[in-house]
């Protein structure tokens, strides 16, 4: 499976895929996507990754433990629902802020984007703790 | 159309179960995997079925103008999956690490603890 | 109430997600499940005391008021499980501190431990159909991989049965909660009871209580559903063991409760019928399998699936007393059972073995380790006036008030065979000289063995405590037990706004 | 009386600490106890002759309507005085007997607790008090027959007794509730004055049967009588108090408490009646044949009991009262004799009758009790026994069998008295046999209620107006007079007395020859209720092991096969309950291209199965996944298909990375079973697709998911509404599958990293 060619195509492939991904992510509240596919798909672009070169080199390129990853995104996702409690209102409540990007474009950041944030965090270093536990395995 | 469905859902059901008695671990997860394929459109079906579009409304609208397919049972659905496929890796893991440990992938072997 | 009703479940989270985290430091972990531990008995009990009075605490998570969102509805019977999932977690805690190989440890049994915490206080308080779903997968995803990780022989092929059959479980009761969602478009379980009592499907109300029914008959262990459990509970480490089964089946039993008298209880004819006779044959079947066994745990693991057909027949029963007997018995069991499971941890531990033949001699060894099982042994057996005999009592006075002979024929006959094998784990272990001389292994000091014991001695006083201010707990359960009887008190809070 | 009641358990459990700190004089100290309740007792005397009751109570457990409800009447007296005196004796010689063991503190243990117990039973007033402090002596009782517990036969005893008492404890509890349903009380005073009503109740019989099969098991009647003989294993002290005179006397009690509510009709009189002179002559005969100092004296205490039952069945008042008399008089005599039999063991090492004798002058002060009891026994002039035989006998006067038959067993009971009493002190002394006179403590027992038996005897009227009296007037439930005599008279009935002894004396000669029939007779045990015990408990073993065996196969198919069965048949039977389909509605139309994928999803899954070979099938399974994903797009949920088609993908790459690891199928199964499988896994199938179709005739109502595309831009900020509810409406939902997906990750690779920490441990 490690040919050449996959070799090369991954170097080609993987950064417009991670980009892609938070893509995803971020349109998700909008159009199909969202944290799920986005981090699925980042999952898939290491993989691609593991599969064209080795895990070893694949977790290199994570820098990160995937399991740091995972354990981060499920405490993202939990705290995403604390910021409701500070104004009085129930675990989890979707809290929005408007945020100006650029003059006269305003956009609306609230606490569940921030939950999918985290997801896609938990679904990512899922995937590559599974991913790569599995091809360490001799 | 329902009744069609019905008759995949059942179809893959029957394999789900069939393939779950097998003697083999690797035919038990493809059973469970045919089983929760089973559940999921199961859950879609008796959900109702829309051919209205997705429930996601357009740049600049305020209403649907029809009725799109029903949301609430894709998101349950979508969790399902999710969760399926982590029981799966982790059950893939769980009977590898066995047939290591035992030597067999015979079902029929693994009766150590019983009796 | 905008807080209270999801610590339960924010809380253990929290908790494995700072032991994730910490995944090194191994201490920190220990002292991290202690503490956490603590907290959710103290978050428990304030549970208690605010739903003392039959209020319930009701919490629509996100602010969706229901049915939009996800409620949280905490009746009396589910502080009560939740109290005890507390107690539960803090004895584990300090026993698994003394009790746990250090690969477990490292490789996460306490934010295991944590998570299945969250899953089943999860499942204990939400009031929706569907998050009970997750909050099962949760728990049991964890309860998989706690079994597994020894990655010895016997613990990966108790955890294959385990995993297949609860699998199947899950499957079922997902298409469970598709059907009804296709029948009522609504999860909520509130608003379901509502919609189902109005329908005029009543038949296929029948056909997916069926599978409910099936769905957590196979978790809680009835017959002939239960074959996985004697497979894998005598598998892993006692501290496993003890949690298991204390609390997983509990959690099935849990939802048969509360399905079957809040949602699917426009047939009871034909499905509390089901039930008693499944709890019938739970009942004579596991006893009959623990008589024949000679191994501590396995004896141990059979009871609770005869345990689990008392607690069962409650529900068959279906009468306020009887409710109220179910619920005695659950918190009865629960304590007991989780602490002879303890004590069998810590009988191997003592000596290596769990096979009674090789055991033997310890009532002259060690006293206080006896006196800790008889009582937990007789209480179990209902001698009274221990938890176990208020618990079964209840029961036999509610089945004789329904003129129902023969469950209550089989109950007493159960409990004669019950009293049987406990005497056999008694004289084979206790009384009986050791065949061989067997070395003491334990290498603990007295101190540290005083604070090992200190979870059993807890649980050996709270069954005598509850035989003896049965006045007060009989009234908590006869309450419990009513709420459940009159579901309107529990559907206006969740459907009425709540607070 | 509470407090007494507290007092005893609490000093039971102290005994162990007291017992460690005075090892010499524990029993002299714990004895204190019991003596200060007899010292209360006898202060409540003079007031409970008058006919008057002590009563006590507080709510225990209200729902239920328990209540820890205790009464002090002249019944409760009787039984209360008996136990309290002699467990103060018992536990004073139990220093004596226990000198030097090391769990002798244990032993005070038990036995106070079982006091206190018994205590209990006499005094509740409230069925389920009794029923409680019942379980509790049989409870005591298992540790205390079991207290040689490294002796193999002593547990199996301590068991048979446990099992058989609790098994009658079972029936006694049904009866009680029963009982209370009835008569819509608990409470023992109120139950006695509603017997009316009880008997007229359609459960009259069943509650009957079900307190006397209690009743009969505690107090070891025919045929539950096994269990006693083999309780000798206990410890001589536990003998002599529990297991001839408080214990046993429970069932005894019992029925003489509930004579005025069940008692008086005719099946009352029959059960009772046939029972107890059943066990009556059935324990005489047993009797004859035994050597065994203490199985001897079991034996006759079978008898004594049967005998007590065989009077309540008469139920006259008469007989009430020689029943009362009988057993004050049993539980003096039967003490002691126990006592000295424990004493000549303890001195000698010996059990059997047979090689004792000429002990006198060793052991003068035994002798001289063992004779006082023996004649006690015997019913010889001017002994308590005597003043007690010639009541019985004239409570029979209208029953010529019964008398005959009480003349006969009465003989026994002189022989058996001879045979404690006067045979291993007379004669020759055996070569080899050692002895020494017993200790202090152990004097103390045997003497008081030797000379009781005689002493009582000379104050009969006394004791028949202030103990007897009101006892029998519970019993009876009206007021009568009872007149005790040493001397009544010549009449027939002394006559009988001397006939009597006699006779007994005239065994007692032919004893060598009794003894080797009995010996011969011996055989017929086989097919005796000891030998059925045997059989239905290993029976009951068999079949255990036989079920379990069956259905605990060890094969994961078989439970899947379990529960697929049952679930089908439930589920199929609720769907023809519900009367099967009601016909389909609602259908969409068909369309081409779905058509195309359902038929596509259908062959696939077909191919899955029947593939032998491992890519293939997960292939086909993954084109299933695929078949999926085109639905989804199908019918608008395109985020579902686009996990779906990840989700499939990455599954299948899983699959075939852990395929490496794994051989191939190999393990094929039979035609047969593969048929079966087929034909289970087709029903449930069926059933799953009928569920379907039988939801789809349902109209759904979807106000949630209205609410969902109606406001969910404008309250959620979304528009993509399935991702609104994932991350909003039901965030919680997707909250706990990401901690589904985090530890099923983190779980799978502890177990691989699990495997590979243990190679580095091993090379």
């Amino acid at each position: 499976m490690t040919s050449l060619i996959l070799r090369t195509a991954t170097r080609y492939m993987f950064p417009p895929l991670l980009v892609f991904s938070v893509y995803l992510l971020l349109r998700g509240h909008h159009y199909p996507g969202g944290g799920f596919v986005g981090g699925l798909f980042a999952g898939s672009a290491f993989t691609l990754y593991a599969l064209a070169f080795n895990v070893e080199s694949a977790r290199k390129l994570l820098r990160f433990d995937p399991r740091d990853i995972t354990a981060v995104g499920l405490a993202v996702a939990l705290a995403s629902g604390i910021p409701a409690l500070f104004s009085g209102y129930a675990f989890m409540t979707g809290t929005w802020w408007k945020v100006p990007i650029r003059p006269g474009v305003v956009i609306d950041v609230g606490s569940p984007l921030i939950f999918d944030i985290g997801v896609y965090l938990v679904v990512l270093g899922v995937l590559l703790t599974l991913v790569f536990s599995l091809g360490e395995e001799e | 159309m329902e009744v069609l469905l019905a008759i995949v859902i059942g179809t893959l059901y029957t394999g789900g179960l069939y393939l779950m008695m097998r003697r083999n671990l690797i035919q038990l997860i493809i059973g469970l995997g045919l089983l929760s394929h089973g559940a999921n459109l199961l859950i879609f079906t008796a959900g109702g079925l829309r051919q209205g579009g997705a429930p996601i409304l357009a740049e600049g609208e305020k209403m649907f103008a029809t009725v799109p397919a029903d949301p609430l049972p894709q998101a349950l659905i979508l969790t399902a999956i999710v969760i399926s496929f982590a029981v799966t890796a982790f059950a893939l893991v769980l009977f590898l690490r066995t047939y290591q440990a035992v030597g067999t992938d015979d079902v029929d072997e693994l009766k150590e603890t019983d009796t | 109430m905008i807080l209270l009703p999801v610590l339960p479940i924010i809380i253990p989270l929290a908790g494995a997600i700072l032991c994730m985290l910490f995944r090194r430091n191994l201490a920190l972990q220990r002292d991290l499940a202690l503490s956490v531990s603590t907290l959710l008995l103290i978050v428990a009990v304030g549970l208690m005391a605010y739903t003392r009075d039959g209020t319930i605490a009701v919490l629509h998570v996100g602010g969706w008021e229901a049915p939009l969102g996800i409620t949280l509805a905490v009746d009396m019977l589910s502080s009560v499980m939740l109290v005890l999932a507390g107690l539960l977690a803090v004895a584990v805690s300090v026993y698994a501190c003394f009790d746990l190989d250090t690969p477990r440890v490292k490789f996460g049994f306490f934010p295991l431990m944590l998570i299945l915490l969250m899953g089943v206080n999860g499942a204990f308080v939400t009031g929706d159909l569907f998050n009970l779903y997750v909050c099962f997968e949760v728990l049991l995803t964890a309860s998989f991989i706690l079994l597994a990780l020894g990655g010895e022989r016997p613990q990966l092929e108790g955890s294959i049965k385990y995993v297949a059959l609860n699998l199947l479980s899950s499957a079922l009761f997902l298409a469970g909660v598709g059907i009804l969602y296709g029948m009522a478009g609504t999860l909520n379980m509130a608003e379901l009871a509502v919609v189902v009592q109005q329908g005029e499907r009543g038949g296929l109300v029948t056909m997916v209580a069926v599978m409910f029914m099936m769905a957590f008959g196979i978790k809680a262990g009835m017959f002939p559903l239960y074959f996985w459990l004697p497979a894998s509970y005598p598998t892993p480490p006692a501290a496993v063991s003890a949690l298991f089964s204390g609390l997983l089946t509990k959690v099935g039993v849990y939802s048969l409760i509360r399905v079957f008298t809040l949602i699917f209880c426009t047939d009871p004819e034909f499905l509390h019928t089901l039930i008693l006779i499944g709890a019938g044959l739970t009942m004579l079947s596991g006893v009959l399998a623990a008589a024949s066994h000679y191994e501590m745990r396995k004896i141990l693991s059979v009871h609770i699936v005869s345990q689990i057909g008392y607690i069962v027949m409650g529900l068959g029963l279906f009468t306020h007393l009887a409710l109220a007997g179910t619920i005695i018995y659950l918190a009865h069991n629960i304590i007991v059972k989780t602490n002879l499971f303890l004590v069998a941890g810590a009988v191997n531990r003592l000596k290596g073995t769990y096979d009674l033949h090789k055991l033997g001699g310890l009532y002259k060894e060690r006293p206080g380790l006896s006196i800790l099982f008889l009582i937990s042994a007789m209480s179990l057996a209902g001698v009274p006036p221990l938890s176990g005999f208020f618990a079964k009592l209840t029961l036999i006075i509610a089945g004789l008030q329904q003129e129902a002979w023969l469950i209550v024929a089989v109950a007493l006959i159960v409990s004669l065979l019950t009293l049987y094998s406990m005497t056999k784990i008694w004289a084979y272990v206790f009384w009986k000289p050791a065949p061989n001389e067997l070395p003491d292994l334990n290498p603990m000091t007295p101190a540290a063995w005083f604070i090992f014991l200190l979870p059993m001695v807890g649980f050996t006083v709270i069954t005598i405590g509850i035989g003896i201010f049965a006045g007060p707990v009989f009234d908590y359960a006869q309450s419990a037990a009513g709420q459940l009887m009159d579901p309107s008190g529990y559907i206006n809070a969740v459907l009425g706004g709540g607070e | 009386m509470f407090t007494l009641l507290i007092t005893c358990f609490f000093a039971a459990v102290l005994a162990p600490w007291v017992h460690r700190r005075v090892p010499k004089y524990a029993g002299a100290l714990l004895a204190l106890v019991p003596a200060a309740v007899f010292a209360w007792l006898i202060r409540q005397l003079p007031m409970v002759a008058h006919g008057h009751s002590v009563e006590q109570s507080f709510q225990w457990v209200e729902g239920l309507g328990l209540e820890f409800a205790l009464r002090l009447d002249g019944l409760g007296l009787l039984f209360a005085l008996l136990i309290s005196g002699i467990g103060t004796l018992i536990i004073f010689y139990t220093q004596g007997y226990f000198k030097g063991h090391p769990q002798q503190g244990r032993f005070l243990m038990y036995t106070i607790a079982f006091m206190a117990s018994m205590l209990g039973v006499v005094l509740a007033n409230h069925l389920l008090v009794l029923f409680i402090f019942w379980e509790l002596t049989s409870f005591t009782s298992y540790l205390l027959i079991g207290f040689n517990h490294e002796d193999e036969a002593a547990r199996s005893a301590a068991l048979q007794a446990m099992l058989v008492t609790v098994l009658g404890g079972l029936f006694l509890l049904a009866g009680m509730i029963l009982m209370a349903q009835a008569t819509g009380t608990w409470k023992l005073s109120e139950i006695v004055q509603r017997g009316a009503e009880l008997q007229a109740h359609p459960h009259y019989l069943p509650i009957l049967i079900l307190i006397c099969i209690g009743a009969f098991t505690k107090s070891a009647q025919f045929p539950f009588h096994f269990w006693l003989p083999n309780a000798m294993h206990a410890p001589t002290p536990a003998s002599a108090y529990l297991h001839s005179s408080t214990m046993v006397k429970a069932g005894i009690y019992l029925l003489a408490r509930l004579h005025p509510a069940l008692g008086g009709t005719g099946e009352w009189g029959a059960i009772l009646t046939t029972i107890g002179v059943a066990t009556f002559l059935i324990g005489a005969l047993m009797a004859i044949g035994q050597s065994v100092l203490k199985r001897l004296l079991a034996y006759s205490t079978v008898s004594a009991l049967g005998a007590m039952v065989m009077l309540l069945g008469i139920g006259t008042s008469g007989a009430i009262q020689a029943m009362a008399a009988f057993v004050l008089a049993h539980a003096l005599y039967k003490a002691t004799l126990f006592m000295v039999a424990g004493g000549i063991t303890h001195e000698t090492g010996e059990t059997s009758v047979d090689r004792l004798g000429g002990l006198r002058k060793a052991m003068p002060f035994s002798f001289t009790c063992a004779m006082l009891a023996g004649l006690s026994m015997g019913g010889v002039m001017p002994f308590f026994g005597f003043v007690a035989k010639e009541v019985w006998l004239h409570a029979l006067g209208d029953y010529p069998l019964l008398l005959l038959a009480t003349v006969a067993v009465g003989a026994t009971y002189v022989l058996v008295g001879i045979t404690v009493g006067w045979k291993p002190f007379a004669g020759q002394r055996p070569d080899g046999l050692h002895a020494h006179a017993v200790p202090i403590s152990m004097r103390i027992g045997p003497l008081v209620l030797g000379l009781g038996s005689l002493f009582l005897a000379f104050f009969a009227g006394w004791i028949g107006h202030a103990i007897v009296e009101p006892a029998a007037a519970a019993i009876a439930a009206k007021d009568l007079e009872v007149h005790l005599h040493l001397w009544a008279g010549f009449n027939k009935y002394l006559l009988m007395g001397i006939g009597t002894v006699a006779i007994g004396l005239a065994l007692y000669r032919t004893r060598p020859v009794l003894l080797k029939t009995g010996a011969r007779l011996a055989g017929f045990a086989r097919f005796g209720p000891d030998a059925a015990y045997r059989l239905i408990l290993s029976s009951v073993l068999k079949f255990a092991a036989w079920q379990t065996r069956l259905l605990q196969t060890g094969t994961l198919r078989h439970y899947i096969r379990y529960a697929v069965l049952t679930t089908t048949a439930l589920v199929a039977a609720a769907f023809i309950r519900a009367g099967g389909f009601q016909g389909l509605e609602n259908l969409s139309p068909i369309s081409t291209r779905i058509a195309l994928v359902a038929v596509l999803m259908i062959a696939a899954a077909i191919f899955t199965v029947h593939s032998n070979s491992r890519l293939r099938s997960i292939l086909s399974m993954g084109l299933v996944g695929y078949g999926m994903a085109m639905l989804f797009t199908f019918f608008g949920a395109p985020d579902l298909a686009m996990t779906q088609l990840v989700i499939e993908t990455l599954t299948v790459i899983l699959l075939a990375l852990a395929f490496s690891h794994l051989p191939p199928f190999r393990h094929g199964s039979s035609m047969r079973t593969r048929g079966t499988d087929l034909a289970i896994a087709v029903g449930g199938g069926v059933v799953v697709m009928l569920l379907v179709l039988a939801a789809l005739d349902v109209q759904t109502p979807t106000a949630v998911s209205d609410y969902y595309l109606e406001h969910s831009y404008k309250y959620a900020h979304g528009r993509n509404v399935v991702n609104v509810i994932l991350v909003d409406f039901r965030a919680l939902d997707t909250l706990g599958e990401i901690t589904v997906l985090t530890i099923a990750a983190l779980g799978a690779s502890a177990l691989l990293k699990l495997r590979q920490g243990k190679q580095e441990d091993k090379s």
